[in-house]
Order: C-alpha cells, then structure tokens, then sequence
C-alpha cells in the first residue's frame, strides 16, 4: 500500500477527484506551475491542464465568490486560499453567499464549493500564516468546516468535501503536513464529514480536539497510561457539522474533559464543545471542564511561537488537575 | 455627468481635439499607452434620433417600450404597498427602466443575469413574474426562485459582492465553450468597492465570459457620484483592468440595447469580458426608507425628469407614427391588470410555516437542525 | 433631564465627544448630509463640518482601514459600517491590523478607533440587515466588543469607546434605536468597558444576555416574578472584555443559567458563557445550562423573522425546565 | 514589459502616433475622455543618460548608490542567514534596491512610509536599523518598534492590506493641513485586490494626500505580470480612479528619485495623490521558501541581470568619474562591517520572555488576560 504525508493525501484526493469528475477544477493562488506553496497541487496542472488548474489573480475575495459562480454554473470548484491568515477577505463571500445560496433561492441555485486552506502554527512561519479560524467559521449556518489530523483523513474527507452538495471548509494544518507518513489506499473512498473518531479509548477522562493539536494530545494520553490513567482522545475532524454523540458518549464514559485547541481560548470552538457538556452531559461531569487553548493574544512571531501553542505539557497539566476530582 | 477633474492631472490641451484633453498624468517621457472612452446614444433628450440612423424594427421598440411601462407600473405598485405597510422596504427603479429593459432585451435566455437590488425591469424582461417579484420584497424566500430564468442570480443586497459570482459564471462558460454570458449589474456606488476592481481584473486576465454593466444613477444613498471617485467616468474604471469600456446614455434603450448587443457579440466571441457605463438618473428616493429631499435639490430631480427614458421613447415612437393614444391605453391597462392580479396573489400567499428556514439550508441536515427545525415547528423548543 | 432614545443618546455621545476632543472625527457611508440611515449622526456636519464628519466612498474594509491609518496618525476615528451584514470585509482590518498594531510595533503605533454599526433583527429588514456578529469579533484578541441594550448605555459606553486607548467595535441593536426612551444628563461620562450590570435581581435562575433580547429577558424575569420565582437578568453589556465576575456571582447565587442571544447557537457567544460556567462555576450548577438562541439557519426575510428571534415566550421556555431540577 | 494586450479592444492606430495606439473600447459615439501613460527614464541600462541632463549633485548620487548597496549587502546577509538556520523565512529585494532608495531619498522625514514587505531598502534608508531588520525576520515583534522612523508603518505581509491605512494616514494629514504625505508602497501582485482599488479610488475621490508607488517586479510569487490583469501597464490602475499615474523604470535610482520627488511636491501642495508604477524585476526567489526555477526561465533571469540597478548607476558614476575602484571598496566593507555586526547583535539576542506576548496587547489588559499572562510566565497553568 502507498504511503502518504498529508499534503500528499491532499494532491491524491484532488487527482482522484479530477479524474473521475469533469466538473472539478482546482483554482488559487499559485495552484499551477509551482503546485502550490506547499505543494499540494503539485503536478495536476501538468496532468489536467490550465482550464482545470486554474492561477487567479491575487486575491482571495474573488476566489471565494469566483468558486460560488462556478458552483452555481455546475462546476465543482475546490479553491485555495495560500494561508488561512489571508482568509478573512473571502469570509464574506462564505458567510453571506456561499452558505446562503441554497437557501435564499428555495434549492434553485446551489453551492457545492470547497475551500481548502493550510491553518495553525507551529512551523516558525511569518505573521498571519499561522491562524485557525474555526470557530468562526463554525458560526456560519450552512457552512462545513473540517479539520483533518492525519494523512487519510485528509484524503478521505476532502474527498467528502468536494462531493457535498454544499460549501465545506476544509483547513489543513501545516505542521501536520509532512509530519507523518500513513499508509492507505488512493482507492477514492470517502469518510463522512460530522463523524469523530476515537484516537484512544479509556475511562476516566476525554481529551477534545482536532487538526494541529492532535499529536499533544496522543502524547498526553500515552503519558497518561504510563501512570495507568486511560483517556479518551476524541477528533472531531470536524467542528460543523459536529458529532455531538461522540461527544456526549465519551464524556459520558468518563466524566471529565480537557478541550484543547491552538485558536484563542475566548469564543473559539472549545467553547461551543464545553457548552454542549453543560447542557446535554452536565449529569456525567465529575470536574470543570478545562480549555488548553491558544492565549486571546496574538500569536506571537517565531521566537515566541511555541509558548502560545499548547502542547502535551500544559494539556498533561490540565488533564491532571481534572483527575484530581474524584 | 460632470467632466473628469483635472486636479493633479495635466491635461494636454495642446493637440487640439475636439472634445477633451487628454490626461496625462504628470512626468514627461514617451507616451506607452492612450486610451479613450466614448459615449454612445441614440436618441436625444425629446426622442429625436441622433447619429446613426435608427433601423430598429417597429415590434422591438414598442416591445421596449412596453417593458418599460410594465417595470414601472410595477415599481409604482410596490412602493405604494410599501406605503401602505403591505411590503417591506422597497428599492424603486423609477427613471432607471430603459438600462435593464435595453440590456435584458439583448440578452439570450441562457445567458445569466447577475444583479444588483434595483434591475427590476431586467430582471422582469428576463421572466421573473411580478409575483415573486412582491414575494420578495415582501419578505418571502420564495420570490427567489424565480421559474423562468432558472439560471440567474437572486437579488445581491452586499454592494458588488457579486461580481465575483459573475466572473465565475463566465469563467465555467468560457472553460465549456459556450457562447453564453454572465451580465453583472451593478451602481455607481458599486464601482468603488474592491469586489468589483477585483472582479473586472480578474475577468479580464482569465477572459471571462462577463458584461459588466455599470448603472450610474448619479448617486449612491446620499452620496453623489462626483463625491464617490475623481474619475470622470465610470467607463473609465475598464481601463485599470485592460478590459474595453464604453459610456451609453442609459435613459436612451435603443443605445442601451445596442451597445449591450455589440458587447454581448464580442464577449461571445472570446473576445474578453467588457464595461459598460450607463448613464441615468434615480428619480426615486434611494428607498421608500430614505428621504431624498434631506441631500438634493429638487431642481436637479426636475431636470433629471426631462431625460427619463419613457417619454423619450415614446416621443420618438409616436414621431414614427409607431404609437397611438390607443395604444399607450391599451398598454397601461394591460400592465395595470397584470399588477393588479400580481398584488392580490401576492397579498393572498401566506407565508412558509416557521420551518421553512431550515428546509433548503442544506441538502443533509445534521442531526442537530434537525432537532432545531423540529423545536420551531413545535412548542418552541430549543435544541 | 433631557430624554433620549438609543439613536438620540448615539448621536448625544458623538457630539459631545467631538466638541470636547477636536481629534474625534466620524466617518462612514451616508454620515455626513443624510445623518446617517439611521440618523445617529443627524446635524453632526453641520456642527462639525465636513473635515470632522466624513461620507466615503461605499467600501466598508477602506472604511475600516482608513480609520486604522487615522488612529495611527492621532486622530480619534469613530467610524460607521452601516448594518453589520456588511462589516464582513472589514473583518480583516479588525482581525489583521486593528487589533494588532499595539502588538506588532511593541506600542510604538496604536490603533484607538471605534467601529460602530447598528445590528439585529426585529425590524422586518431585508437581508443581511439583521446580523449579530458579536462571537466572530469577540474571538479576535485585542478587540473590545460592546453591545449596550439602552439609551444610557448607548451614551456611556460609546464615550468610554471613544476615549479607549485600543480599537472598540459598538454594536447598535437597531431593534431598540427607538424602542424606549430614558433621562438621563449629556454630561460625557463614561461607563467602564467590561463591566456587566444587573437588570433584575433574583435568587433562582440567572438569565444572561446583551443587546437586542434584552427586553425579552427583562419580561421574562417579570413574567416568572408573578409566579413567585425571582430571577437575575445580567446584561453583560461587553462580549470583550467579558465580565466573568458578575457571571460566576450570579450563577454561583442562583445555580442555575439561561443564556439568551439572537445570534445562531452554533459558536454563539453564549457558548463561551457557558464553558466559563463549565469550568470555574460548575460546582454551583443545580440544572443544565441553556441557551435560548438564534437557530443555526440563516434568519429568514421579514415574513418569518420572528420565529427565529428569541422570545420572552422561548426564553421561559427554557427557564421553566432549568427551574424544574432541585 | 508587455504591450497592452488587444483582444477586446479597438486599436485606432489610424491618428499616426508614434508610440502606442488609442484604446478605444468599442462601439462608436463621442469621445469623452483621452488619456495617456508615460514612462519615465534618466539612464539606460548602461548607464547612458536619456533624455534630460543628470543634473542631481555627486553628494546625492553616490549617496544613493552607497544605499542600494547597503541594502544589497544586508539582504544577501539575510538570505544567508536563512539558509544557515539562523533567521526565518525571508523575501529578497535583490535587483528592486532602486525603487526602495528613490523613493525614500525623495521623502521627507515626516512622510510616512506604508510598505508592504519587500521594501527594505527603503525602510533602511529611512532609518531602520540593520538590528531592527533582522530582529523582525527573525520572528521578533521588537524588530518593528523602530528608534527612528517613529512615524512609518510596520511591514505589512496581508497583500494590499496596508492601502487603506496610507489613505486614512493622508488623510489626516489633509485635515490638518500638513505638507506631509503617506508613500505607500505595493507590488504587482497588490494591484489585483480590492483593498489597492478601494485605497486609490477613495484617495482620489477624498483628496488623501498618498503617493502609492506600484512596485511591478515582474511577479507574485509563480504568476507572471502579464496573468495578473490584462492592463498593460500597471500605472493606468490610476486612471480608475481618476489621479495620475506614470511608469518610471523602477531599475534607474535617478528617475525613481525623480518622479517620486515631483509626485510628492504635486500632493504637498494639495494637487491629490499620485500613482507611480515602477518597473523592475525580482531576481531572488519569492522568498526563501520558494524555487523559482519551477515556475521561469534562467533565460529571463539573467536578461534581467543585464538591467540591475547597481551595476547601472555606478557605471554612470565612474563615467562621470565619481566613483574608483577605492570607493566601491570603501563602500563595500563598510556596509559588510556594519551588517556583521548587526548581525551579532541579533544572533545574541535573547528572545523576549514568554509574558511578552501580552505585553503590548492592549494598554487596559482584562483581568482574565493578566491570568493568562501569569499562567505562561509561571508554570504553564491555563487561565
Ligand atoms: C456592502 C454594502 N454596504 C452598504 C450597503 C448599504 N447600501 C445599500 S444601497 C447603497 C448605495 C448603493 O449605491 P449604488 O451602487 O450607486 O446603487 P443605487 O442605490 O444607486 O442603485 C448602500 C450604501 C450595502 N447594501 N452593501
Ligand atoms: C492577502 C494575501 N494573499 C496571499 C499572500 C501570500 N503572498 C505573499 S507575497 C505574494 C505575492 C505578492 O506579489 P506582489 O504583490 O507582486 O509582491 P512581490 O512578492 O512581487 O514583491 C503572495 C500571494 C499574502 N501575503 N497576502
Ligand atoms: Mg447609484
Ligand atoms: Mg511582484
């Protein structure tokens, strides 16, 4: 079986898809001759050529109107935005068309854009390369938003994501992209958005995250069992739609939870997560729920990059005060 | 509209045209690129045909005229029903009719129209019904999904962020092969928002499929098109983008139609996307919201009234002998009717059930809309 | 003493300001002439003339940028977007450069503007015209997010905007531009930014929310009251800085929350509310907290705007099931 | 760079100009408005005089020719940096060092700079230190608390993001009446956003008193000039909206000087702002990240080489007989000296502590943000 890194992953979907899909094109900054920069489109412009490998004008407003004139048209647009940090001018076309298209034409018109976007720190970049906006994102009614941690779910659910009728975020992170290789098949199956999936199993407390911190949190975990503590870890892979019965049924299980992300900590996702348990699971909790996030202060720039990211310290830290309820 | 400014230009008076200097910038050396912008029209301010002979036959300009009349027999029934608290906050198209009724007119069925809030009389030409067009305004999702021109876009209220949508609708038709267009309207306003400079770039650069149509009215809200841009002239806005712009008088349908055809003709061709700038006026408040009368002079909405597009065409119809009394009656009763018919059904609609804003948000609801939709059809509650 | 609607005490604050400190300047699409669509600036041009009140040209992410050069340069920028469905592209100068410019130049450049803009539904407007946007600006580190629900309000907290040192967005319920009317004197003082004040003082229930529910909050408690069961109405006021103090107070007397906003539920600020709950006020709870919110759909044009809108009847809704676990 | 392309447009070349034809947009009608772009040169890339007479004092000349090569000099250390592990990734300004010092010579101290982030040669100019500089690409906010240019924005990574700030800074200094203007600078690639199109249109539009300086070096990062709009030259984005524009060539120091000096004078004294394009080429990479070679030809590179700014002006210098083989020596190991030694100050110097990272947030901190700040200055507690 091939194996992948995940911005492999990422270029494999995008030809699975291409070839098998007329509709797909591929359209971004830099999409074409240099495949992207980090090349994740490498080599598709050579092997579907510039009417489906598509070079835009540098700007990313227009890509994500441009991919909702294309979906409306009947193409399947899967756009990239070069970083996340210059996502902001396309969240309006996200927030007041993209996902609103569908609706405000009773199903006429519709929507089925992608938009991929390498997110979160953690590789010294410069400013604004290094955001993870989910929880906005995760605001928007009718908006998906995915955030896959290992190479086959990149492949798997992007696959997903571009055979949605309807417009998904998919944001990739970084450090994740090289980070690991996974074996699996490019055999062109797909893996529902909205589903979790259970990293480690235990019982006696869930830890809570997706994309970038996954690892710290595996490591946690690992940790955790040297000294006979078994936790959950929950990827949620996706924040919207969520799978609040993965959730409801770890925390269920174990009582306890440590919610960890890189985006600020002041209505980021982990928020929307926590409130969940507080309503639905408040009966199971058996101590506060604890958030491990990114600090409501800018990300710092490289020197400083790794004391804002959590990392297995402090979610090892938070974990262990939550057990200490008992 | 007034003449470009000059401050910080130097207008090089010295070549002796006819009609305006040319901008020069500032700086000597040699001269890399000139460009000029025209403005195109057909019929004076009193219907009488200027320039090119017009050998338009008699049925496409009374059908002109006819829907011109309808859009504002319409329109004026919409702010009435607003008036009368039967319709939401109305956007009026009155004195703007020959720019859509010219442009539609020279639009094929599959091409798409993506519009702005006030193409009323482009957006009824192309089959929108009177029907939806009230549903609409009056707050209802369902005057959205249009049974005719299933292809166009809705109504675009965020200024220009559509633009976008028509690049990529040019683009998927470009990339196919089709000799189809995607016509994006858009105000003076518009034109000063990046979506659009974006848009009109891209679409030049990738060669889109694209008309932009661009509406001045002479103003947006309050702000008067001087005060909006230095630049003399919206055609203008085309040359930052390498794309041809061209100014019509856009209370003149016959230039209206015909500079659009010219357009459309080329953009099919592959010839590249375009720019044209129709000059018209908005007799109206900016909505029935807005009180006009607080930020301009009467006078100008006085004399403004002495070029709107229907009389003129109609002077010009009826010089032909191609219009009667009888047939100006026949036609308002006609519209009359049809608008009356329209606002009674409209007023006779219900509105959806509660549950209707969550039925086509998304072709898979998530288990948790579900509960959502499920709650606000129940007894309230919430998931 | 002299009576003001919310409108009237906007326009108060911004006259006062600028009569009091000649670097206050007002800018936005239709400020000038028309006095604003809602003439919250109404007769500022002309007492202050065009150089201090500014129409620009219809380009909300200039409008914000243009603003942050100004405050860079000294001046007090107070600027309008003129409904926040369309402040999305001014997201990115918030996000990117108002928030950060302290930041980035170590304090060298500062950034004190205000961005004002009416928000909520409730008026039967049309699309777009009716968005509350509070958790996306709140989740972006260095901004203060204030949300006031009356007159007064309006007028001391849009004051203490003006005079702070850092960039604050005011967001205006224009459900209540004119809905009440209260006295109070225009005499420029200022109501601390974060600091959330009780509406309705109770022992059972703590009904939690800012801006345009608050009415249906206020009748809520009143309406419970005749049933003998008292409860508090925080109105937070500000979403950023968050008064976590008053909520953990008062959540921690009464045990028991809803959190009320207009908003979709999904990463709603209400979310945020409740993992502080979650976590530091979790031993207090006697019930689940809920949260009676905008749905996660796209408000719905005039006809069907207020089935989505929280009502006082929802609101009780969910109060009477919170009451029903001792 | 490439002649307009034409496709779409109607080129008169009937009037018999000498060096472009008129674009004429299409359709017939009178013409409006005429206008032209010049381009701008002092010397050829030999170094030869064209046109006017140098006449700028030796003093002045070789002062900007010390600064291209200050500039060169830093840059090349910084790319060594980088590639050493002891810096992060860094954009080159090797071959654009004439547009940075022409301009910045041309500015006075209480001008405001607004760079995008391949200005340095500018920024350096201005006054930020070499320390400074390698402290903010080294992934250090304190680089950007610059000692001098107290005034001068930071650099600005979000492509065109920085324009509506200049605008806003000119402004201000309209309102108040000050000879001062905001310079910002912005590549190719910025001139496609809105943010650019929203900045030039409302400078215009409000009298802001801002030079925007296109820096077209050719490229945005793999798409090449000619893709990113189908305008041929980058200066006519001016005429949008409605100020002056004019090419200079962007690898001749005297020119850049030149224009940027007269297009300041014109906005001081109330005449608008100003665009200047001016023509150069990136002969690094993108940024240290990048591999050019996956997406142009050597070919084109070194024909680039052929046009480089510095080798040009001391070729002009030497002809004159302003400048030895001893005075380039001098220059050189001066600039080494003082770039190494920058860069020891900056190797040793220590990151800032964690806390700082909420140091210079807000100037009123919540109490929740000074808990954070305790949790990671101690042992790692979240708040
Ligand atoms: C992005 C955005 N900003 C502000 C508004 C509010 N608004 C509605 S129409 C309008 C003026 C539009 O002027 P113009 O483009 O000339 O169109 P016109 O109204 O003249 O048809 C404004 C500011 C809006 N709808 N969208
Ligand atoms: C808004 C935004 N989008 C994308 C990027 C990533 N990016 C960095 S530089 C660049 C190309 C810029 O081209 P140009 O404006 O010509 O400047 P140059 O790099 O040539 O100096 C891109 C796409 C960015 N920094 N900001
Ligand atoms: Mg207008
Ligand atoms: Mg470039």
């Amino acid at each position: 079986m091939p194996e992948f890194t995940m911005v492999d992953a990422v270029g494999a979907a995008l030809a699975h898809e291409m070839a098998r899909d007329p509709r797909v094109v591929v359209l971004g900054e830099d999409v074409g001759a240099v495949g992207g920069v980090f090349r994740a489109t490498d080599g598709l412009l050579e092997r579907f050529g510039p009417d489906r490998v598509i070079d835009t004008p540098l700007a990313e407003g227009l890509i994500a109107g441009m991919a909702i004139g294309m979906a409306a048209e009947g193409l399947r647009p899967v756009a990239e935005i070069q970083f996340t940090g210059f996502l902001m001018p396309a969240l309006d076309q996200l927030a007041n068309h993209a996902s609103r298209l569908r609706n405000r034409t009773r199903g006429r018109l519709t929507c089925p854009m992608v938009l991929r976007s390498p997110c979160s720190g953690g590789i010294g970049a410069l400013e604004h390369h290094s955001e993870s906006p989910e929880a906005m994102l995760a605001h928007v009614p009718g908006l998906s938003v995915v955030v896959p941690s290992t190479p086959a779910d990149a492949y798997r659910l992007l696959l997903a994501a571009i055979r949605d009728p309807d417009p998904v975020v998919v944001l990739e992170p970084t450090v994740l992209y090289r980070a690991t290789r996974e074996e699996f098949d490019d055999d062109g199956v797909d893996a529902p958005l909205g589903r979790a999936v259970l990293r480690r199993m235990g019982d006696r407390l869930t830890l809570v995250g997706w994309g970038s911190v996954m690892p710290a949190l595996i490591a946690s975990a690992d940790e955790l069992a040297l000294e006979g503590v078994l936790a959950d870890v929950l990827d949620m892979r996706s924040v919207a739609p969520l799978d609040r019965e993965a959730l409801l049924e770890s925390v269920g299980r174990t009582g306890r939870c440590v919610i960890v992300h890189e985006a600020p900590l002041t209505a980021g996702f982990g928020a929307e997560i926590a409130a969940i348990l507080a309503d639905r699971g408040v009966w199971s909790l058996l101590a506060p729920i604890r958030r491990v996030c990114g600090y409501d202060t800018v990300m710092p720039l490289a020197r400083l990059e790794r004391s804002y990211i959590p990392d297995a310290e402090r979610v090892l830290h938070a974990s262990r005060e939550v057990l200490s309820y008992s | 509209m007034s003449e470009p400014p000059t401050a910080g230009w130097k207008v090089d008076e010295s070549r002796g045209h006819d009609h305006a200097g040319v901008h020069v910038g500032f700086g000597s050396g040699e001269v890399v690129a000139r460009f000029e912008v025209r403005r195109q029209r057909a019929l004076d301010a009193d219907g009488s045909p200027v320039g090119d002979d017009v050998d338009e036959p008699r049925e496409v300009l009374q059908a002109l005229y006819r829907g011109m009349v309808r859009a504002r027999t319409l329109d004026a029934r919409a702010v009435a029903l607003q008036r009368t608290g039967r319709l939401g906050t109305y956007a009026s198209c009155l004195g703007q009719e020959a720019v859509g009724v010219g442009a539609a007119s020279a639009m094929e069925p599959d091409d798409v129209l993506v519009p702005s809030f006030r193409e009323h009389a482009a957006q009824l030409w192309r089959g929108v019904t009177p029907l939806e067009f009230l549903l609409y305004w009056g707050g209802d999702e369902r005057g959205s999904d249009f049974a005719v021109p299933r292809g166009d876009f809705p109504i675009c209220l965020p200024i220009a962020s559509h633009a976008p949508h028509a690049v990529g609708v040019g683009l998927a038709m470009r990339l196919r092969g089709e000799p189809r267009v995607a016509v994006c309207v858009l105000g003076d306003g518009a034109t000063s928002k990046g979506d659009f400079a974006e848009a009109v770039n891209a679409a030049g650069a990738m060669s889109a499929h694209v008309l932009f149509l661009v509406v001045d009215n002479g103003w947006a809200i309050s702000l008067p098109r001087a005060r909006q841009t230095a630049a003399g002239t919206l055609a203008q806005k085309a040359i930052a983008a390498g794309i041809p712009g061209v100014q019509v008088d856009g209370n003149d349908v016959i230039a209206v139609r015909r500079v659009v055809l010219q357009a459309l003709e080329g953009i099919r061709q592959g010839q590249g996307p375009a720019l044209v700038e129709a000059l018209t006026y908005r007799l109206a408040d900016h909505t029935t919201a807005d009180d006009a009368r607080r930020y301009r002079d009467d006078a100008q909405v006085r004399a403004a009234w002495g070029r709107e597009p229907v009389h003129r065409l109609r002077a010009f119809l009826a010089a032909r002998g191609w219009w009667s009394d009888a047939d100006e009656a026949a036609v308002l009763s006609a519209c009359r009717d049809e608008v009356d018919g329209a606002a009674q059904e409209y007023l006779d609609t219900p509105a959806q059930p509660p549950e209707a804003m969550f039925d086509h948000l998304v072709a898979r609801p998530s288990a948790s809309l579900t509960a959502q939709r499920e709650a606000v059809g129940g007894e309230g509650n919430d998931a």
